[in-house]
């Protein structure tokens, strides 16, 4: 059978890693573009959830509009220590020109060298 | 003279205006009517299948003729140098910066296809039925005006960069409702009136309730967008109606010099009155982020189309009938 | 009365029942079959669109009578005082706490528009064609029930701040379904026959197919509703099928009072009869966040519901047209 | 032999191959053209009902036939045994591992709803209308094919647990798309002519304009899928177009042995062809998730989908004509 | 060409600030309650996602139903600490009488000016 | 009037416990196993949120799709530190088989003796 990879025996799992968790909220405009980002940074995976609504420096949104350009989109990639110190960098640049917020934060997780 | 009036007021009591009344009226009461936005979604979809489908039949059985390339080569014109004129305008009479003004500029260059489809409608209703091929100008001037506002806005610092610059041309080239208008136009052509025997109930028959329901959500969306007219002020709001009758007006000139139908030059005209808010807004966002959204969602959404809806396009379908004669 | 059993199995081999059934069943069984939510809300505003619309054209026939009047008072009364009755029921009879009990009245006191979709139907099918007005019966009365069912509730020492009052006043003035029953009523009042001849294929063609759609999610939120009938138990179940029966009687008299005719007074009893599973639970999480929605939403959804649509309908067309005559 | 070609052009020609077409173009050129998934599950729902009611209602004209159970006993041997071929050719010629060619072979013992959708409008269009009760055959077909597959992947060592084993059974005898397929079948079959006259203009006047719109979201799935076509290699691909043929072969020997009509044999070549994109897939992701999703998809929508809509299908309809006369 | 707020260069960036995050799940028709509640407090911004299905103390849900009201949504917020004990507080209250959860923890942001 | 379970006063408030956030990124067709994973291990609620697309170690998908197959979700669960304990130890053998990841961190919450 297939291993997936990563996949570990019971005893090797008991010390759970440290990885970093990402999420980045963005204009669907833009996703693509964070997206190329993280994946510059190296970052291995990515979830992408959608907004429904919000409010921020530029006002509120709602998905309910018949426009698309002001929707927002919530982006989570649990990356390495270095990866994400390479996203935030960059993020810098990123969110002073486009709208939205990037924040992180550490989490335990399983499977550790899949990041 | 008397029969305009008549045809405006059977506009103002038509059920996709009274649809479209309803909504603004749920939205600025804050009631908790919605319409789920992927619904809204595959409405607007229907539409533009429909109405690219049933230009494309109707020119299936009319060739390609000069006209057709007459009006496309104006229809891309005004795209481009509409937004000049609306740049001039908000430079000169409101405070909005050099981006706004220009991400504004842009909109008034490009079109709104639930106008058009709602125009074509009072048009068919009027006995004026305009050419099948308006529908394949009307997705031609989608786009050419984001090129002319990215000019406007000039050369800033940290101006469109190679990436910016690949998202914006598919963003002008590929942007979904010019695939799907031209697509839609295209494949009515290639199968002509077998395709329409098969197509009929769905692209006719349902047409006018979906446009009543699509409107129904353009109001609430507009009844939304209203809270951001405090930010344009007076001469902002001004701009939102002046700007249609000027495009509209140019529309009829150069529809004269190229001698069009009365219906097709009405037709054009409420393209060029009419402002984009699904693929210039988009592209806006990519290349000119500093613009403020609001300012051009509001004019566009909450100004200048319940204007052109109630009140502009039984106005240009009348102009267009005065000075071109029929 | 071989005719009524005839109607009654008529019903139960009827396209929407069956599709209600088999949505039933595949919520029973476990089965993954679903409908997105949006695609649910889009064909609930369909139906609300389309019978508020046709019944706006029917009266724009008849113009502003004193039936309308009559009827729209005795929908409203109705609503009003049913819950009165329910409460007083659920308490002797059940063990619910006050706040659920009162919660779970107010939603017998309002109404069901899917309930009110099929039996217009049924009516049609069985020749008994209800007056266009019932549709703004139906949204007279969706709300006047939340303001008993509250006082019902009584003054709790966290009863109704000054917004909590406000978010109320709209939720029952201004809910949603309010809005869209009575918008497309007006338009359909203001347009007319003109209005009619552009939208029929789209609210009439269309809707006995987007009834059976509906009704398959209906069967299956049902299905899955059932899991709390535990919670009801034995004398909460059977309360869920006497309380219709009761308003439906009620609301008979009520017609026989203002001397309906025997199909308005199914209608009214159909009325009288459904309970509410959209205005008034949002409107009671809002004011008795306190009270067990899992109780109010199953007695609502899986077992009154489903009553009427199966047996209620037939059982008070029948007896309308035996008291009422016709 | 002209007459085939005439309606392989038309099949091409037809909107709803164009706006598959079009689909793919969208897709491959990285347009922003996109059908919200709440809409295409929506169109998927209504083209499952329709199909299956209209099925019924042709039934509960003939009544149960012989035919009916041999084309049933037909379709399930032909769901169970093409699998095993299907694997022997991934194994022989590709480099597949065993769980992945297993998921993929069960793909082909299945069918795909929208293919044979597809199909019957051809058929129709064609003057071979297949019998109704070709629509139970599809629904039956629909799962048999997992549990090949199943048996075929092997006894692993992570086999499956009791919990999946129930998941899985519950997967194959009661998925969504079996449901609600066999469901409207067995409505359309009780409520006959009766049903079919307040349905039509759903279930038939909206028909093929859904299709229509369905397969330029296809069209888009494939395109986004055409990316996994590097991972097939060469044998994998030519394994997506041959292994319909193979099917489609063995259907028409099997209706040759059973007597079908051309029609009804050429629907069941269609339904062997085709390969399922819904209810295998979310088999084998409980049952076998170390088979590799990317091949199966590609495989299912990106390669044999494609190739059926546009050349299988109208190929079938000359074969059953050529070899079983008509 | 207009800066958005916040923006600072790439020296500065170093140093990231550390705020809250306060994450709510909330019923529908409470929404706009606890959103007053978050404005009240002082954030400067939320945003808001779709709930699917979940379960708690009242029992199942699952946004798939005709039903509307007992619909979840999830909000977010990034806020400094201050305005973070606030919610929090005022929290208290609220889920004591609808239903829901709410909770909190520390996020690594950039441009922290701006909560 | 029926107070929810776990209210208290607002003294009682003060000190905010801490408890474990899990978070799980799963495909659709293996949610149900997920939850019952969840529900073994003690947790008393969860909340379900659709993705929108990603990317893993097994390619991307996106829900834009007619495929519901490679759909995922993502599961939030507030537990305690038992419970998460456990839930993180199977997972291990979860996530081994089926594709998607778990994480978890600290979370200060109101309403402690809830979770
Ligand atoms: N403090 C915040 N907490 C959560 N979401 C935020 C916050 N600030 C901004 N956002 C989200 O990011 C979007 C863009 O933010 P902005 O660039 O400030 O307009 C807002 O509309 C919100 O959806
Ligand atoms: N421990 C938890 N973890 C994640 N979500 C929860 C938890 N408890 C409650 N929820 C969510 O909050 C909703 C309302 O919770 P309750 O007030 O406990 O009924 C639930 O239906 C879940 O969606
Ligand atoms: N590092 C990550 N960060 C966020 N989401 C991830 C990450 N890795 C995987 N995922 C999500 O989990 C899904 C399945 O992952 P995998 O098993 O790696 O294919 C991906 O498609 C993503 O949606
Ligand atoms: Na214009
Ligand atoms: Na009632
Ligand atoms: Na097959």
């Amino acid at each position: 059978m297939r291993r997936r990879p990563g996949w570990r025996s019971e005893a090797e799992a008991m010390a759970r890693p440290t990885r970093k968790k990402l999420v980045a909220i963005v204009e669907s405009p833009h996703l693509a573009r964070l997206l190329a980002l993280l994946e510059e940074a190296g970052a291995t995976g990515f979830t992408v959830l959608d907004g429904r609504e919000g409010r921020g420096l530029e006002g509120e949104w709602r998905r309910n509009d018949v426009v698309g350009a002001v929707e927002k989109k919530v982006v989570i990639a649990i990356t390495n220590a270095e990866t994400a110190e390479a996203v935030l960098t960059a993020a810098e640049g990123f969110f002073a020109r486009y709208p939205g917020i990037i924040y992180a934060h550490d989490v335990e997780v399983v499977r550790g060298e899949r990041f | 003279m008397t029969d305009i009036f008549a045809l405006a007021a059977a506009n103002l009591t038509s059920p996709a205006v009274l649809f479209f009344a309803l909504g603004v009226f749920a939205g600025v009461a804050r009631s908790d009517l919605n319409v789920p936005e992927a619904v809204a979604r595959g409405l607007a979809l229907y539409l533009m299948l429909a109405i690219g489908f049933k230009g494309g039949v109707a020119v299936s059985q009319q060739g390609l003729t000069v006209e057709l390339l007459l009006a496309a080569l104006a229809g891309v014109v005004l795209s481009f140098a509409m937004p000049v004129i609306a740049f001039a305008l908000l430079r000169a009479f409101t405070r909005l910066d050099r981006a706004t003004a220009a991400a504004s500029a842009a909109h008034y260059g490009s079109i709104s296809v639930v106008t058009f489809v709602a125009g074509s409608e009072f048009l068919q209703m009027s006995g004026m039925v305009a050419s099948g091929h308006m529908v394949a100008v009307l997705a031609l001037m989608e786009t050419p005006a984001i090129l002319t506002g990215l000019m406007l806005a000039g050369r800033a610092a940290d101006g469109p960069d190679a990436r910016t610059r690949s998202e914006l041309l598919r963003e002008v080239l590929l942007n979904g409702s010019v695939v799907l208008l031209m697509g839609s136009f295209a494949i009515g052509w290639i199968s002509g009136e077998p395709g329409m025997a098969r197509l009929d109930p769905f692209v006719n028959g349902l047409f006018q309730g979906v446009l009543a329901l699509f409107l129904l959500d353009m109001g609430l969306v507009a009844a939304r967008r209203l809270s951001g007219a405090r930010k344009l002020g007076f001469a902002g709001g001004v701009f939102g109606i002046v700007m249609p009758l000027i495009g509209a007006g140019l529309a009829l000139a150069t529809a004269a010099l190229i001698a069009m139908s009365p219906a097709d030059a009405a037709a054009l005209m409420i393209l060029a009155a009419s402002a984009s808010y699904i693929a210039v807004p988009a592209a806006m966002r990519i290349a000119l982020p500093q613009a403020d959204p609001s300012v051009y969602l509001t004019l566009s959404l909450a100004i200048t189309f319940p204007f052109n809806l109630a009140v502009g396009i039984p106005l240009y379908a009348a102009a267009a009938r005065l000075a071109l004669g029929g």
